[in-house]
């Protein structure tokens, strides 16, 4: 059946309430069971053995005392991972970053792994294996590595998307380009230009639950996994195609997921777990320590970005350019890239131009962190932007108005924007009341835009109605932050029937076509877009049963309000049926009643927003807090308020740590020394104000809700609004992030010696 | 290594169990006795998601080892609601949507219910800071604050 | 690996004493256990010493206060004399760790640890506390600066136990506060702290001072010149300013994961003034 | 005939050329031209390629029409968090 997937403009019932989540009351029991809280009858315990080097060769291996110690059950190493990954090459650098082969590439990477009877078992198991490292120079800072005379940690990477083939390896694996028109004349046009270089530190996703899995291979070649992860099909793909099996005979069931943001997208010690077990002949259990984490998942990029754009005197930006340098770990990625097309996404410009460089590190692979990317490149153009606007003698705010992208504005990165909600934010912002707050001493204000394109794909979805009229809904899609009530909404609002008849679940991959995992703020966008297509095809259904029912013909039936009503005159004493009547029948009028749908969710929409900060700073100290914050962003459609709020509070408060605490520290060894929540310092309770939110609904006309995405866009400004609110507060520009205490003390300490 | 026979108190009930000298208390509560409720989210006492109060003390218990908790009180999580009625605090973070991921909430309850018992109509600034032990990553921490301000408003007037 | 609980402080004496490999004692555990799980600590006897009869006391004397070496430092601040008399000592033991590990964490353990970043030890140095040196020799009194001796090493013999932390009775118009400074809010390590302990004259003139500062050096600094600076003065601004450099002076701080030089030493001054502040109208001064 | 505009890096493997004229009805047919008139795009579209359809982006439908004086953009294939 055809599904129209354009926004109808429609009045709400059920979509825009905000009801309690299906799984609320299993979350504050203690009852819903996550990654680690899943056990099976004869369960080993599996731990992984790390490199502690940032670059060496692995000369050898030796698990013979390890596999000889009473209780160890298995032992694995790369050579019990062969490479399966028939020059798929993402492929086979997410297997290496599982298994180190030939080399260990950062401090944390795996080398080898245990499965014994219990912890202490396995512990004392990684302390018997052997391994001859011969260590190499690494590099672990972003601009050192781009350096030619940097040593190469793989030396069959030639630069990609350069003009002429180069001759020689290299770190930068990759240079892309966006943008259009001419810069160059641009700048000749600008009466103010203001150009400056930028740094941000790597940060973690920091989801407070480790990696967890479950893996259970059977004699007969089958599988099943049960694991926390953004995307249950996806590692389902994974771990097959590693592992060498069908997709079909490894069933993942997605657990609870204690958080994720990126960071548990693709595989990490899941294949190592099913090895493991295949090995044993068991069930093994592999949690990951939050040192593991640190070491050896997520991060996002560190960055250094120049920045330079030009303005006529009357506020008309005639030139904007950036160069940015994204760091990928030790395999190839597209981080730069995206930072490119991201940069100036919010503005109308004639002429722009961004080029990214992708520069490999002695670093763990880079893995997606909310709105990859985006945050780096607001950084440095938002606070450019504002440095500008002071320049020319504009209200930054309506300097961002005068220049802001819109309807029928050729984006940076290329296509031409259709209806879009950053002139509306900043519209918003202007006539906040927390613009016209005062403000204290030692006090500045600060603002700042940001952008996300938001995401579609593949989605499947099953919509069961119950003999007794309620409906059970099964998506393919994980649940990171109360999906589930939006989706049940979805469905009431479709099926025109009450919330609390809808119980929304989470599917294993056996028992549901394949879905793209909840990434790229698609959850919602997709899943509803499915789910409401899965409904009509359900009222289909409904339709045919009650004509049935009634014995006429079905075209005279329609679905209204929950209910089938016989049209036209000639039925007039029928009448209606509501979905539960209908239901109870619905073993003789043709059997169970069910509404499927799979479909490609296409055209999410693009989303922008704009957040204002209060910042005071200790001027002796540079210590630097949050007094006030107001996130405005376009959620196309809310479909559970309270839950977008959450998105955009969230988002906030980690793009807080970022800006002003959170960052990988290497040492010169290369070895990484804040492993932990005690010196990686995630914002905590005291440190946050409130996070105020404004809601925009501008709707998308992909979706027939209006949807877009809502879950990233919230972290791309707090970095560049945070440093504008500290450059208003204590006269310094900040240009380095995080903008640590001992980092601002030195710039009002510089500031102060210059102005001497 | 000699386990070590414990026997003490959880959510009311007498429980006894074997343990390891080395085992944390947040081991044998998940491991031993199926109690997952608490989580491990650092093992170092760092992000507080395996809080329970013991002896009327709110502590980490991945910082405890089960071989103390002998003759005392143990109370978590799965402790907290009576039978099918929730605290008002669970009720509370259940309409104030205090959860997102919910790995952190476990944790979030109890250091919220050791807050209140000692401290019945705190100001926002004493919720944040008692409450600073515990990591969210999700929320911002803004409804889980203004859950318990409900909260603390509801169990006063009970 | 063994685990055991004694009754008395003689018999936890004579087991650590008598102990063949690593022991270790466990109050509180916020150390030990971190160490235990990171694998830097596998002790072969662990000695629990919350048993023991008084240890988990505090007790008001005719001398001052007797700290038991197992109160939680959760405990100290439900102290209404002990806040009252020494509100410096009770605001750093309250800033050890979070609400969780104060709940379990003792001052003892604290300086034992020996940590230069430890947020109890400058506040008890400045306060002149003793600690109570129990061991296979007998008893002993020492100032507790002279328990750490370097990062994660300390004075004590093997099988000796601090058994208390003592502190002084407090004069009339004395006042003490510590302070530390965090790029957080909470749950954080010192990165530079101050303690400062003043007693005033009747006309509010400092008679006799201590100032001591953490995590700028290898262990806790009792700076004297500090003390000397305050003494017979009104903490006018010039005074403090001379504090602020005196202090900064007397750093010899490292650059690491925490913090830089250079930011040690201008903070350390800051919070000095700032905590000689606090503890002089703690002490009445005007 | 529609004509489809390259961004920077995928211009570079068409020849230097960024925008380039296509006789394609859907998606599946433009990939297939480029992949045949250009060879060094293919890598790039086995990778993934996303399709921005006047302003609306598609990733993986190669059913979807390309209108007549349709606004064609080719885009990289991104990673979300």
């Amino acid at each position: 059946m055809n599904f129209d997937p354009r926004f109808s403009g429609r009045k709400f019932t059920s979509v825009g309430t905000r009801p309690i989540r299906p799984d609320g009351i299993d979350k504050v029991t203690g009852r819903a069971r996550y990654g680690a809280d899943f056990n099976m009858a004869g369960q080993l315990v599996g731990r992984v053995l790390r490199s502690p080097h940032a670059h060496a060769r692995i000369v050898k291996i030796d698990i013979s005392k390890a596999e000889k110690l009473a209780g160890v059950k298995a032992v694995v190493t790369a050579a019990d991972l062969p490479d399966l990954t028939d020059g798929d090459a993402a492929m086979y650098d997410v297997l290496d970053n599982c298994m180190a082969r030939t080399k260990a590439l950062y401090d944390g990477h795996a080398v080898a792994a245990v499965a014994a009877i219990d912890a202490r078992t396995a512990r004392q198991a990684l302390k018997l294996i052997e391994i001859e490292y011969e260590l190499l120079p690494h590099v672990t800072d972003v601009d050192e590595a781009a350096k030619h005379t940097a040593p190469l940690i793989n030396d069959a990477i030639f630069t990609e998307g350069l003009e002429e083939k180069p001759v020689k390896p290299s770190n930068v694996t990759k240079r892309s380009q966006f943008g259009h028109g001419d810069v160059h004349q641009g700048f000749g046009h600008a009466d103010f230009i203001v150009e400056r270089s930028f740094k941000t530190e790597q940060t973690h996703q920091g989801y407070i639950e480790p990696h967890a899995c479950v893996a259970n291979f059977s004699s007969d070649g089958t599988a099943d996994l049960w694991v926390c992860t953004q995307g249950h099909f996806v590692y389902r793909q994974h771990c097959a195609q590693l592992l060498g099996m069908e997709a079909s005979k490894l069933r993942v069931t997605s657990s609870e997921i204690g958080g994720g943001f990126g960071g548990k997208t693709h595989v990490w010690a899941e294949p190592v777990a099913l090895a493991l077990s295949r090995k044993a002949g068991r069930p093994v259990k592999l949690v990951m320590t939050r040192d593991e984490v640190f070491r050896a998942s997520g991060p996002t990029s560190a960055t250094s970005i120049d920045v330079k754009i030009g303005a006529r005197k009357d506020g008309t930006i005639t030139a904007a350019e950036a160069t940015l340098r994204y760091s990928c770990g030790p395999y190839a990625g597209s981080w730069a890239e995206i930072g490119a097309m991201t940069a100036f996404a919010c503005y109308k410009l004639d002429n722009v131009k961004t080029v990214g460089y992708e520069v490999l590190v002695n670093r763990p692979k880079t893995a997606a962190y909310r709105a990859p990317s985006a945050p780096m490149a607001a950084f440095a153009v938002e606070s450019a932007v504002d440095e500008l606007a002071k320049k020319i003698g504009m209200d930054p705010v309506d300097f961002r108005i005068r220049n802001a992208a819109q309807e029928g504005t050729r984006s940076s990165y290329g296509p031409v924007y259709g209806p879009i909600g950053i002139g509306p934010t900043l519209e918003a912002v202007k006539s906040h009341p927390h613009m016209k707050a005062p403000l204290g001493k030692n006090q500045g204000r600060g603002m700042a835009c940001g952008f996300w394109f938001n995401f579609g794909g593949q989605t499947c979805t099953d919509l069961n109605i119950g003999m007794d009229g309620s409906v059970s809904l099964a998506v393919g899609t994980v649940d990171v932050g109360g999906s589930r009530a939006s989706l049940s909404l979805v469905a009431a609002e479709e099926l025109g029937i009450d919330y609390s008849q809808v119980k929304a679940i989470v599917a294993d991959t056996s028992s549901l076509g394949y879905n793209d995992m909840t990434d790229g703020s698609r959850g919602t966008f997709s899943s509803s877009m499915a789910t409401i297509s899965a409904a009509r095809n359900a009222i289909k259904i409904l339709r045919e049963r009650a004509a049935q029912m009634w014995d006429i013909a079905v075209d005279d039936v329609v679905w209204e309000k929950g209910h089938a009503i016989a049209k036209g005159e000639k039925h007039g004493n029928l009448g209606k049926l509501s979905l539960k009547e209908i239901a109870v029948e619905s073993g003789k009028t043709g059997g169970p009643i069910a509404g499927h749908s799979e479909l490609v969710a296409d055209g999410a929409g693009v989303s922008f927003a704009t957040h204002i900060c209060d910042i005071e700073v200790d001027p002796e100290t540079g210590a630097a807090r949050v007094i006030r914050y107001t996130v405005v962003q376009d959620a196309g459609k809310a479909v559970h308020p309270t839950y977008v709020e959450g998105q955009y509070q969230g988002g906030a408060a980690q793009g807080i740590g970022w800006a002003l605490n959170e960052e990988y520290i290497y040492g010169k060894d290369g070895r990484l020394q804040n492993a932990g929540f005690l010196d990686y310092r995630i914002p905590v309770c005291s440190d946050l104000p409130m996070i105020d939110t404004q809601i925009l609904e501008i709707p998308n006309p992909n979706h027939p809700y209006g949807v877009r995405g809502v879950g990233e866009t919230s972290i791309v400004p707090p970095l560049a609004a945070i440093a504008n609110a500290v450059s208003n507060a204590a006269g310094v520009r900040m240009t380095h992030i995080p903008m640590s205490p001992p980092r601002i003390l030195a710039a009002i300490e510089a500031e102060r010696e210059w102005s001497k | 290594m000699a386990g070590v026979a414990v026997s003490t108190t959880i959510n009311g009930d007498a429980v006894e169990y074997l343990c390891q000298p080395d085992e944390t208390l947040l081991d044998v509560l998940r491991d031993r006795l199926g109690l997952t409720g608490a989580k491990e989210g650092c093992g170092t006492g760092d992000c507080g998601a395996c809080s329970i109060i013991l002896d009327d003390r709110l502590v980490c218990s991945c910082l405890v080892l089960g071989a103390e908790a002998e003759g005392r009180r143990v109370e978590t999580i799965e402790g907290m609601a009576h039978g099918d009625t929730l605290h008002p605090l669970q009720q509370k973070f259940l309409e104030h949507a205090a959860l997102q991921c919910g790995i952190c909430t476990p944790g979030f309850l109890i250091a919220a219910k050791d807050l209140l018992a000692k401290n019945p109509d705190p100001t926002e600034e004493e919720i944040r800071f008692g409450l600073a032990g515990n990591l969210c990553r999700c929320t911002g921490y803004d409804k889980i604050v203004r859950a318990v301000q409900d909260a603390a408003i509801v169990m006063k007037g009970a | 690996m063994r685990y055991i609980r004694p009754l008395s402080i003689e018999d936890a004496v004579g087991q650590l004493a008598g102990s063949a490999g690593t022991a270790a004692i466990l109050a509180g555990g916020s150390d030990l256990l971190v160490r235990m799980k990171g694998g830097f600590a596998e002790p072969e006897l662990i000695v629990d010493i919350k048993a023991i009869d008084g240890l988990s006391e505090i007790r008001e004397t005719a001398e001052g206060f007797s700290i038991g070496a197992a109160v939680p430092c959760a405990v100290l601040g439900e102290n209404t004399a002990l806040k009252k008399a020494w509100p410096g000592v009770v605001e750093a033991a309250k800033l050890i760790g979070s609400k969780q590990v104060q709940g379990r964490c003792t001052i003892v353990g604290n300086l034992c640890n020996a940590s230069p970043a430890a947020d109890s030890v400058p506040a008890l140095v400045a306060a002149g506390a003793k600690a109570v040196v129990v061991g296979p020799g007998g008893r002993r009194t020492v100032p507790v600066q002279s328990v750490p001796t370097a990062p994660g090493k300390t004075s004590l013999a093997k099988g000796e136990i601090i058994e208390a932390i003592l502190l002084d009775k407090r004069a009339p118009r004395s006042g003490d506060a510590y302070l530390r400074f965090i790029p957080r809010t909470e749950m954080d390590i010192a990165v530079v702290s101050a303690g400062v302990n003043l007693t005033l004259d009747e006309h509010g003139v400092v008679k006799s001072a201590r100032v001591a500062l953490g995590a700028v050096a290898a262990t806790v600094l009792l700076v004297e010149e500090a003390a000397e600076v305050l003494i017979g003065s009104k903490l006018d601004e010039a005074t403090l300013e001379r504090l602020a450099k005196v202090c900064a002076g007397a750093c010899r701080p490292i650059d690491d994961k925490r913090g830089t030089i250079e930011f040690r030493r201008k903070v350390a001054g800051v919070l000095a003034k700032r905590a000689a502040t606090t503890a002089y109208a703690r002490a009445g001064g005007k | 005939m529609v004509e489809v505009t390259l961004w920077g890096s995928l211009a570079a493997t068409a020849g230097g050329n960024s925008k380039v004229e296509i006789e394609a009805k859907d998606i599946r047919e433009l990939f297939r031209k480029l992949a045949e008139q250009y060879p060094g795009i293919e890598p790039w579209i086995d990778r993934g390629i996303a399709v921005a359809i006047d302003g609306t982006i598609y990733r993986d439908t190669w059913s979807k029409e390309l209108p007549e004086g349709a606004e064609i953009f080719l885009l990289p294939r991104l990673a979300g968090g």
